[in-house]
């Protein structure tokens, strides 16, 4: 939320040559921290709908950090469907049920134990990725997109990636689909 | 509430299991809340927005009307029967003048008949214009109902210049009437006749075809007329499920055997044509103070009865055509000057019953429309 | 510092501060554009009264000041003074932020409103996406609204304006679509999703986008002036605050300060999709007829028009002063209303200096289309009826998206054939 | 409440009228005054028909041209059905009682019907015992349900086969029947208001 006032006030999403975007390893650090915090806030929360909104923060935040790299398109759809429709659903269908039982509910079972060391293991492979890759993946400074943005991102999914969108989309169609048939008694 | 007996005459719907378990809501609508007419309370089963079954909770307003009747006589509890149907008072004092007359085996003289007559209808003009009004701003037309209040004024000016009162208006007594008319009452009658003609189509220029009006009101409530027999369900609500039935015909009382008018009737039984059945009752309002004031016969208003009221030994019921349905008066006299017992019955109280049948897999927003297309004032359905 | 300042004033910028990079002005127009429409707002819950009332044959605010002008002064006063109530039950912290993520999520929309060529806080590339997307947060604010009061009715009411949102945003969205699609029919066959860039390309199309393929444009505006007034909770789609079924709907359980910011938010809101609509369609901040009546003559009549309006509004109140009662108990009254006129008066004339009137024109023009907008929101709450929600969804499913996909279709095939 | 010159508990000074009522049959009324109508004996097809089943059970009667059928107890139930379902009195305007505290059989019941396709109305009275049970009407008129709650709440007449038999005008938790003669209004009043509002009478 916050992420994105700032960003819209600040970032400039067409920055002009001579100048740099404002604090960026500030709100770097600001936005990571947001979404590390609201993703802590999912898990440990029992409350539901707490950890829906924590999780929209995190959603947010990654907008954020979109709007940092340049692709502004990206976090606007980020906040359009994650943000404005899926969490929203979420919260819908959240209210709709009966909370009342999981508030009693522990919300941690016994496998938490397995479940820390999956997290560890995975969080291992990411340094480890990180530290080994470096020569992989030497450090640029991310450069600014010229021009359209948006632009690019259309011609891209209508040209190189058509048969993944479209793919992609028949699947969407097949989901709308499943549930409809799923949910209503009778057609 | 969902006893199968409870309701065996009515053609019974199936009620359908809530939808993928999700809790179902238990909702208190009033008794406080805009749309339940005073102090309602109708406690609500939803499956979302559907209504899987409801219970009327009346008796906020009780004030043991019936009771009081007993420790008064009869014509100190004349003004009594003004506040129970307070939007309708005139209907309602009629209806008692006239069963206690009847007790007394006596008459109104023909032209205190005929000032009954008009004040009646007048004031079933101001009780369906309040209807209509609140109704409407139920169904969220919020300003229909200042056309109606502006035009109730002038019945309400009427009466006032009549009687004194607006609103509990104590317009009669038993015998006749207490006051003759007053100098230009005609002339006031006759301009507000005028007057209102054109204000009603006003009325459904706003509403009659408006498109949203229509959604909302079309095959909401619908109540067949066999049912409302069975739910003893009177007034237009019965005429709008195609009923021919008004007791200013079927049984015709004061002046009513003299004057010229129709029986409005609906078709489907609808939110829709109960709407449009008491807009046409308006017309034949109308259409009967025109000829009442027009005949208006000179003579006597107050009929001669004895100072001191002691009807002899015996009971009786009288009931009419009140802007809601029958109104009843069942007097039971014991020779002496107060009454041994009165029983009103009351067309709001039978007529509310019907709520739980017309709402039935309805949604929360038809529950409104049906509380307000059912008319019904709480000061007579908890007396 | 003060290089920094003026640099922007330098008439070669054409832009806004935001794309220049000027904080300064940046945050001028921050509080310009905030201020403005919070002001807006306090007017408009004056004029919906005053015109509501008279539409319905009543008189409105007549006590607080002169013909009540003075009464949302009054009613705020009110209303912060109010006790703030927080139900035994609710939950605190979601119930606090409700109208907090309301009131921003409204606020950021005008990020992006461009009420002039540079009169914006800030052109994104991606204007219109953000738009819809900030305003689509909204909703949130109203399920945690409705959900943290922990009761029925705000409840219900947090359910159906979250069902009723997100379904007429697709259809908002289809629309808006074939606006931006129009975009990209002009010489260069290059589209934008920037608001700015949409009105500058209905000023290179000569053209208004509801009129274009008439009557394509005419029925996408259609399709989204009925889905903004869907998305605003106004009369005939209240259904979310329907008084009269859900007592006041999601913010039942609030009061004074805290309820106060959900109307802001509501009205704030109004003015947003409004301004959507006036940008994608209406031409933004263009006079009428730009190309049709254009040369020196013309110009400058059309410039004249802010400072007309307001010499006719302090001729209004000036009328209005001489109607006053004569009685020594008005004479208050009579006064503030005479130095109300007067006020206009010198706005007026102030438009009139040159330099002043270049430049605002263009906002003069955006916020008069606006007001038309404002107007019709009330129109209608005078007018309809409130839908029931299955009605409400019908709308939305089966006519306008549709419609909406309908149109959109047959704009992209009108656009390559033409 | 206004103020009760009498004593809450005694009921109506008129023993004779109570004396006639509990024998309504045409008796010449008392020698007191006005000599107003009285009940007379009615004849038609429909009583002759029902006298000929029930007997004594059944006195059809009619006063100022109002008709009422006085019914014997047991009887009521099979009239009502046979008056609903043969004579097509389909419409139950109102259930209603009258209490007479010094009868053997102190209440009166009354079932006023109409008949729409014969435009006619007809009274059914009967007169029950305190704590008796009366037939419920449910199963014939829907209308019944509601009204039958008044009388219970309001006379503590039971109904036999009602299926929700409770108060529905006065609180759930309201002592006694008010429309009862021995219910003394003023001592409800008073217990109500120390009880709930913690202060002494409130008249």
């Amino acid at each position: 939320m916050i992420s994105s006032i700032i960003a819209a006030a600040l970032v400039q999403t067409r920055p002009p040559a001579d100048m740099q975007p404002v604090a960026t390893p500030f709100f770097f650090y600001l936005l990571s921290g947001l979404m590390i915090v609201g993703g802590l806030m999912v898990i440990t929360r029992k409350n539901p709908v707490h950890s829906a909104l924590a999780l929209i923060v995190t959603l947010l935040g990654q907008a954020g950090l979109y709007l940092m790299l340049y692709a502004p398109f990206v976090a606007g759809v980020q906040i359009i469907l994650y943000v404005g429709g899926i969490m929203v659903l979420f919260l819908f269908v959240i209210m709709l049920v009966n909370l009342e039982r999981t508030q009693q509910e522990k919300s941690f079972n016994k496998q938490w134990a397995v479940g820390l060391a999956a997290a560890a293991a995975l969080g291992a492979m990411f340094v480890s990725v990180y530290v080994k890759g470096r020569a992989l993946f030497p450090e640029l400074p991310v450069a600014p997109l010229e021009g359209e943005n948006t632009q690019r991102i259309g011609s891209m999914l209508y040209g190189n990636y058509m048969f993944a969108f479209e793919i992609a989309s028949l699947l969407l169609l097949v989901a709308i689909i499943g549930a409809v048939v799923m949910a209503k008694k009778r057609i | 509430m969902n006893d199968p007996n409870a309701r065996v005459s009515v053609e019974s719907i199936p009620e359908e299991k809530p939808f993928l378990d999700a809790s179902e809501l238990v909702i208190n609508m009033g008794p406080q809340h805009p749309a339940t007419h005073g102090v309602l309370r109708v406690i609500l089963k939803l499956d979302g927005e559907k209504v899987l079954g409801l219970e009327c909770v009346i008796g906020y307003l009780h004030r043991g009307v019936e009771k009081i009747a007993e420790n008064r006589t009869y014509t100190m509890f004349n003004p009594y029967v003004d506040r129970m149907d307070y939007v309708a008072a005139v209907s309602n004092g009629l209806g008692y003048c006239e069963a206690v007359e009847k007790l007394l085996n006596t008459e109104a003289p023909p032209r205190a008949k005929y000032i009954r007559v008009i004040l009646t209808e007048l004031n079933r003009l101001a009780s369906h214009q309040l209807w209509l009004g609140t109704h409407a701003l139920d169904i969220g037309a919020m300003t229909p109902l200042f056309y109606t209040f502006r035009d109730r004024e002038e019945i309400l000016k009427i009466f006032e210049k009549y009687c004194g009162a607006r609103l509990t208006t104590h317009a009669f007594r038993i015998g006749g009437c207490q006051y003759e008319t007053y100098d230009g009452f005609e002339q006031d009658v006759r301009n507000f006749l005028n007057f209102f003609t054109p204000k009603i189509d006003e009325y459904e220029e706003l509403l009659t075809a408006n498109r949203i009006w229509v959604r909302r009101t079309k095959n909401v409530g619908v109540i067949s007329g066999k049912d409302c027999i069975a739910l003893g369900v009177t007034g237009p609500v019965l005429r709008a499920s195609g009923v021919k039935w008004d007791l200013r015909k079927a049984q015709p009382y004061a002046a009513y055997k003299e004057f010229d008018f129709d029986i409005p009737v609906g078709e489907n039984g609808d939110t829709y044509d109960r709407y449009l059945v008491r807009m046409a009752e308006m017309r034949q309002s109308m259409r009967i103070i025109r000829q009442a004031v027009d005949g208006l016969p000179d003579g006597p208003v107050m009929a001669k009865i004895p100072k001191v009221l002691k009807p002899p030994v015996g009971e009786i019921y009288h009931s009419i055509e009140a802007p809601k349905g029958e109104l009843g008066y069942f007097i039971v006299s014991d020779g002496s000057t107060q009454p041994y017992r009165i029983r009103v019955r009351p067309p709001s109280f039978v007529n509310l019953q019907a709520l739980e049948v017309m709402c039935r897999g309805a949604l929360v927003a038809d529950v409104i429309a049906v509380i307000g297309t059912l008319d019904i004032v709480l000061g007579e359905v908890d007396r | 510092m003060l290089n920094y300042i003026t640099s922007y004033l330098d008439k070669s910028v054409q832009m806004t501060p935001g794309q220049a990079g000027n904080l300064f002005w940046a945050l001028v127009y921050i509080l310009l554009v905030f201020g403005g429409v919070s002001l807006a707002v306090v007017c408009m819950n004056w004029l919906e009264r005053k015109i509501l009332a008279h539409m319905q044959i009543r008189l409105g605010p007549m006590r607080v000041g002169p013909h009540g002008l003075l009464q949302p002064i009054a009613d705020a006063i009110k209303l912060i003074l109010k006790e703030d109530i927080i139900p035994a039950n609710a939950d605190v912290a979601v119930f606090w932020l409700a109208p907090l993520i309301i009131l921003l999520a409204v606020f950021s929309v005008y990020c992006v409103v461009p009420f002039g060529p540079t009169h914006a806080i800030t052109d994104m590339n991606i204007g219109i996406l953000f738009m819809l997307g900030v305003s689509s947060l909204g909703v949130l604010g109203i399920v945690m609204a409705g959900w943290a009061s922990n009761s029925h009715y705000p409840l219900i009411g947090a359910l159906r304006s979250s069902a009723q949102m997100v379904s007429y945003e697709v259809a908002m969205g289809l629309a808006v679509v074939s606006a931006v699609l129009m975009t990209s029919l002009n010489a260069t066959g290059t589209g934008t999703l920037s608001m700015i860039g949409i009105v500058q390309a209905q000023y290179a199309q000569h053209v208004w986008f509801v009129f274009k393929f008439f009557p394509l444009g005419f029925i996408a505006f259609g399709v989204f002036a009925i889905a903004m007034v869907a998305e605003t909770n106004r009369a005939p789609f209240d259904l979310p605050e329907a008084e009269s079924e859900l007592t006041a709907g999601f913010h039942t359980e609030y009061s004074g300060l805290r309820w106060s910011l959900f109307m802001l938010g509501e009205y704030g809101a109004m003015i947003a999709v409004s301004s959507i609509a006036i940008t994608l369609w209406l031409g933004g901040w263009m006079r009428p007829f730009p190309n049709l009546l254009h040369g020196a003559a013309f110009d400058l009549a059309f410039s004249l028009f802010p400072a007309l309006t307001f010499f006719g509004l302090a001729g209004l109140t000036f009328y209005s002063t001489s109607r006053m009662p004569k009685h020594p108990y008005f004479r208050l009254q009579t006064l503030g209303l005479g130095v109300f006129g007067a006020l206009f008066a010198v706005i007026g004339l102030i438009l009139l200096i040159p330099p002043v009137f270049q430049r605002v024109q263009d906002i003069y023009w955006f916020i008069a289309k606006i007001a038309v907008f404002m107007y019709l929101f009330i129109w209608y709450r005078g007018t309809f009826p409130r839908y029931r929600f299955d009605q409400l969804m019908k709308v939305g499913w089966k006519v306008l998206l549709p419609i909406g996909l309908g149109v959109l279709v047959l704009t992209a095939i009108v656009g390559v054939m033409v | 409440m206004a103020e009760d010159p009498k004593p809450p508990d005694a009921p109506k000074p008129a023993p004779d009228a109570e004396a006639k009522a509990a024998a309504p049959p045409a008796k010449p009324a008392t020698p007191a005054k006005p000599a107003g109508p009285v009940p007379v004996a009615w004849d038609s097809p429909l009583t002759a028909r029902l006298k000929e089943q029930f007997g004594s059970g059944v006195e059809p009667l009619t006063y100022l041209e109002q008709n009422y059928l006085q019914v014997d107890r047991a009887s009521v139930s099979p009239i009502l059905q046979i008056l609903r379902d043969q004579d097509q009195f389909d419409y139950c305007v109102d259930i209603t009682a009258v209490h007479y505290p010094n009868r053997e059989r102190p209440f009166d019941v009354l079932w006023i019907l109409y008949s729409f396709p014969h435009n006619q109305r007809l009274r059914v009275k009967a007169q029950f015992a305190d704590g008796e049970s009366v037939p419920t009407a449910v199963n014939l008129w829907t209308t019944a349900n509601w009204l039958e709650r008044e009388v219970f709440d309001m006379f503590g007449i039971r109904f036999e086969g009602h299926p929700d038999l409770k108060r529905i005008l006065l609180p759930d938790g309201w002592k006694g029947h008010p429309l009862r003669k021995d219910y003394g209004i003023l001592q409800q009043d008073q217990e109500w208001v120390q009880i709930n509002l913690g202060i002494e009478s409130g008249q």
